[in-house]
């Protein structure tokens, strides 16, 4: 008998149990699917991005449906990063898994006021969001430049001593720049894709569906790019990258693993399958075990690229 | 994922499904909906479609779930829902309609697709409370499209029924008929669910006439269990103020339909401005 | 009985008889599938990426499906400019549709050289390639920055005085920045999206799919983000839009004409329903009619954008 | 679009489809396929899946096609096709088998899915021609896979059988029982489908002995009638020459197998290297 395959994920200053973590703002705070899923089988929850202040988030309606996709425009609605160190943190303390908390700033200074204030919670990592798109004031402009990446990236190093993720946004030309800026400014990992700005526009009312026009992309859709940007982003910096952007199953995950992703984030998936996060990590499990690897280890990065040059000419 | 019984067409566009879970059938309240998935693993219609439970005998565990094909999914699930196979769920979610107090007299007052929940609220109070009295006002579109009425009848003290072309009852709305005795103060209790002006309309005069009134409030969703934060509703902080503080940033926070809902009591509810451009 | 809307589509020096456009590279030259269809129901028609010398293109496998998308690396095959100008004009000629060349080049010159030979040749309009992500000299360059832009289309200004638009990537952190330089420089309309890069992954091969390892992703799944850059880029510049990515149907189609497009291209759909042209032509008149309609015109941009200001705070 | 007449399980996994098509009983010929698209409309399996035409009764105007649920395309269309549904497809896509000389004496060699375009070209000689000697080598892997087994001794003078583990016929691959037959030069012509490392095996050995031989070649594909140029195989420009200027960029260009293929002359086939690192 094969013995089960390690399953651990390291990104960096911090070891996971497995590489399969929920992704921030597609999972609450936890509360809501522990009621459908024993939340100890994760590798770790990204919860919902917390803001300085409590925010209201955008009007509806927030969310609608393209081809194998979903755009979104949430606009960062959260209680502020007070309640949820008096409130959440405890909650999901009480499980063992790994805690991320998502943050989301206006300036550089208040994502490290931000991560000061996490320093000594218990948090087991900060994902610094410079991504999300709908936020309406910066949110955007942090990451789409290598400097801006940088700064906010050093704000937050500076106060905090823990494990640092940068979470990056795909709405840039060269993913692997803002990588590179990241890890050089002190992040131990950087995760993406975060969300493609997109929009969807109802013919009948002549206007765009969500309410705040514009808003992200994600889900299946968004795979082969998410994918592609994880591959290059993996093949040009040092750090650990966690990969996401329409994982559905075990085999989108090992897709994402194979490509260089020493963890993987589940979102969209979990709308639709509450227990996907499970259900995906038991599949790279078989699929470790159908190959006779001993571990996720084993196969990140274990991608060979085909040699088209050498077919060709 | 449960077995479904039977698949019937009610009338043009308008599908019931049938299927039997002994867990629904203890645990479902009048109010409550499940999220579907349509075409099972599908990626057509990828997100689940919210559908309100308009039965649940506690007896035989069937539930019937009411729908009208309007778009992908709905259609999809009219496709492919057939006798024997299944029907893939969450749910029961989440808030029910309050329960009448003893004696109370109670209307509801639906449109269209909001004559579900409705339907299993009245069966409800029909098999549990004989203190009750109920009268339901229903409005469609036109004759070819009242569905359920026997079971209404069945149900109800009294039902009066509006169709938009006076094919059946009265011609007009429903607020027409039903609007002049919520004014009188007829009712302790008033049950909404429909389009968004009607259920406005019918609050307003609640309100004014002292009666209770609860909403079922409708947003597109995406995880249908209060996790993504997408299907947001404003709610007043402080009912007591009012919605005239909607404007000012004040008064009232978004609360969400699967979450705190969709089930809302009706003054609580900050309605929609008219559409700006 | 209401006349028939007027469906001719204005896209700067030259006017379509209808916005529907066969999509370069998908349409072939137009001969496939004049046995499916009949051409002359066609606003234009963009062939295939003309190069100066005949290209092989690249391995197979050339293309992957994925959720609600493709990936394609065909790598600009075809038989050279001079083969183009000599056999397929005069067949294409013989239909009553406007023949749109697109050409892609390795340098500068060589798009200006390309130009030049097409300058007395009865094609209706060039179409600057300056975003084929497969071509590996440099093609995927000359798209990403707006000087390259202008380098590559004041090349064609200057010695091609018919119609000429610049077809963009959407692989750039700043469309508008890409569609204003390509105005600047002398564009007469401006054609979105080509391909998003993406990269599909054989879990049991552990290698890419496509032999050339990344592709450029169509299809409905990049519909909202083709979308949103159509908006953003018709709200920034004064030449025509000619949007496409994604467009399956009338109503998708009329989804691009209200976000500011003048007429539409369409790819993919082709290759699932040869006819697709033809029914999404018919789409959008049926769309006109419904609602009154008189021509496009009357409907290109004329999407109302939501206040969630106004509806917020 | 065309009425699916029946719809047959034929083995674990594969599924044979018959509907009527006038055109296509007129029109097909062995070797062509047609692109269908799975599940309808569903952007499940997006684009069209190519399928070999397995046989075509000129009478009843009865078209088949059988195929292998490999991935989720075949998948959908083994769930979503039944009788009185119907069949959307482009074809019959585009070259056929060449029809052997008079009084030639021919094999037939298939692996696998690549026995269904073989079934239909023995059929067709059968019933047009008395003058051909027709033998069929089939492969399979098992005895339970083994399909189409009376059509196949009906169509052919000779059937030759190999399971990879014997539990039909002779243990081994197809190749075991016909290269030796090959190499004493027995057959005109050979007909080939199948895996590509078998065709390419039968198509050496053919050129050897100096039979003329036929493969039908498979490719991912996009558009399945020559426009995308997705389904590149690489074919001698100069058949003389032979496959071994493939590695220098000459003597070979890229051909399609929907508009120039499937089926092409053994030796104008450049066959791919083994895979490298
Ligand atoms: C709590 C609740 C209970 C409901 N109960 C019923 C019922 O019992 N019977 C019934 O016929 N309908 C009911 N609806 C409405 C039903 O959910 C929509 O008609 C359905 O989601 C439309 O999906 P579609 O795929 O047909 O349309 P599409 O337009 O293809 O849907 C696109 C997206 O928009 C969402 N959407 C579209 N319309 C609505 C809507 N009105 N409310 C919420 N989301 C929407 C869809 O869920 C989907 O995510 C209910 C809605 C809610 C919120
Ligand atoms: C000319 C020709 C004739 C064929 N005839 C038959 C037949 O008669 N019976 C049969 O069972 N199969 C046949 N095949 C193979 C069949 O097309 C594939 O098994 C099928 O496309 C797989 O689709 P899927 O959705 O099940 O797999 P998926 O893996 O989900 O397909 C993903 C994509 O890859 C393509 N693809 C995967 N495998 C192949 C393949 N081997 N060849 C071409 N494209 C592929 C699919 O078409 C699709 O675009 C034929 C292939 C060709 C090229
Ligand atoms: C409804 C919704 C809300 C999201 N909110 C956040 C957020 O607050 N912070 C963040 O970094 N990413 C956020 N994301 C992005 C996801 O974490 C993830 O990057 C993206 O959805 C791609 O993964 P998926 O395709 O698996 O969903 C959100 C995504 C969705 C769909
Ligand atoms: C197989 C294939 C080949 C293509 N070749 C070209 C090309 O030669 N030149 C070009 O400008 N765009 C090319 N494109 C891009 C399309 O013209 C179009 O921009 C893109 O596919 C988006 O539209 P769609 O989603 O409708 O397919 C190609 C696309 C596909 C799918
Ligand atoms: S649908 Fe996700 S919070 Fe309500
Ligand atoms: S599949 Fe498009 S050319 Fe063959």
């Amino acid at each position: 008998m094969t013995p089960a395959p390690d399953l651990t994920a390291d990104i960096g200053r911090i070891k996971l149990k497995n590489p399969v973590i929920a992704a921030s703002g597609t999972f609450g705070f936890g509360r809501e699917y522990s009621e459908y899923i024993d939340l100890n089988e994760l590798g770790a929850i990204a919860v919902k991005g917390l803001t300085l202040d409590p925010r209201r988030g955008n009007p509806p309606p927030r969310i609608a449906e393209t081809p194998a996709g979903i755009l979104n425009s949430i606009g960062l609605q959260n209680p502020g990063i007070r309640e949820f160190i008096a409130k959440e943190i405890p909650f999901l303390r009480s499980f063992d898994t790994a805690i991320i908390a998502n943050i989301a700033g206006n300036t550089p200074e208040e994502y490290g006021l931000m991560a000061e204030m996490l320093e000594n919670e218990a948090v087991d990592a900060i994902e610094v969001n410079v991504s999300c798109p709908n936020i309406r004031h910066g949110g955007a402009a942090f990451g789409i430049s290598a400097e801006s990446i940088a700064r906010v990236t050093e704000e937050v190093r500076r106060k905090y001593g823990g494990m640092l993720i940068v979470k990056l946004t795909p709405n840039v030309t060269d993913i692997k720049a803002m990588a590179m800026a990241a890890q050089k400014a002190g992040a131990d990992a950087v995760s993406l894709i975060n969300t493609i700005l997109g929009m969807a526009v109802d013919i009948e009312t002549m206007r765009p569906i969500l309410a705040n026009n514009y808003g992200g992309l994600s889900g299946p859709a968004v795979k082969p790019v998410a994918l592609r940007m994880v591959h290059e982003t993996a093949s040009a910096v040092d750090v650990p990258v966690i990969g996401m952007g329409g994982i559905q199953s075990g085999s989108d995950a090992v897709e994402f693993i194979l490509a260089g992703a020493s963890a993987i984030m589940v979102g969209t998936a979990s709308f639709i399958y509450p227990n996907a996060c499970v259900e995906i990590k038991r599949g790279i499990a078989n699929y470790l075990i159908r190959h006779g690897f001993g571990s996720v280890r084993e196969i990140t990065g274990r991608l060979k690229l085909n040699r088209p040059d050498q077919l060709e000419e | 994922m449960e077995k479904i019984m039977s698949v019937r067409q009610l009338c043009d566009e308008i599908t019931s499904i049938t299927f039997s879970s002994r867990y629904m059938a203890a645990e479902a309240k009048p109010g409550q909906f499940i999220a579907v998935k349509c075409g099972n693993n599908s990626m057509d219609a990828m997100l689940r479609r919210p559908v309100s439970i308009c039965r649940a005998d506690r007896w035989s565990n069937e539930i019937t779930v009411v729908f009208q094909v309007k778009g992908k999914g709905t259609k999809l699930l009219a496709e492919t829902a057939e006798t024997g196979s299944y029907i893939d769920y969450i749910g029961p979610l989440v808030n029910s309609f309050k329960s009448p107090p003893a004696g109370a007299k109670i209307a509801v007052v639906g449109g269209g697709l909001g004559i579900f929940p409705l339907l299993f609220l009245l069966e409800e109070i029909r098999s549990t409370r004989k203190d009750i009295k109920a009268d339901a006002y229903l409005g469609f579109r036109k004759n070819d499209s009242v569905i359920l009425r026997e079971e209404f009848t069945k149900a109800a003290d009294n039902i009066y029924i509006s169709t938009d072309d006076g094919s059946c009852g009265r011609k007009g709305f429903v607020t027409d008929i039903c609007l002049p005795v919520i004014d009188a103060g007829s009712y302790d209790i008033i049950y909404t669910c429909g389009p968004q002006a009607m259920m406005k309309c019918v609050s307003k005069a609640a309100e004014k006439s002292g009666s209770e009134c609860y909403v079922s409030l409708e947003q597109r969703m995406g995880c249908g269990i209060g996790a993504c934060l997408a299907c947001a509703c404003r709610i007043a902080v402080r009912p007591a103020e009012g919605s005239s503080q909607a404007a000012d940033g004040g008064g009232w926070e978004y609360k969400h339909v699967c979450r705190d809902g969709p089930v809302f009591r009706s003054r609580d509810v900050v309605w929609d401005k008219t559409e700006e451009s």
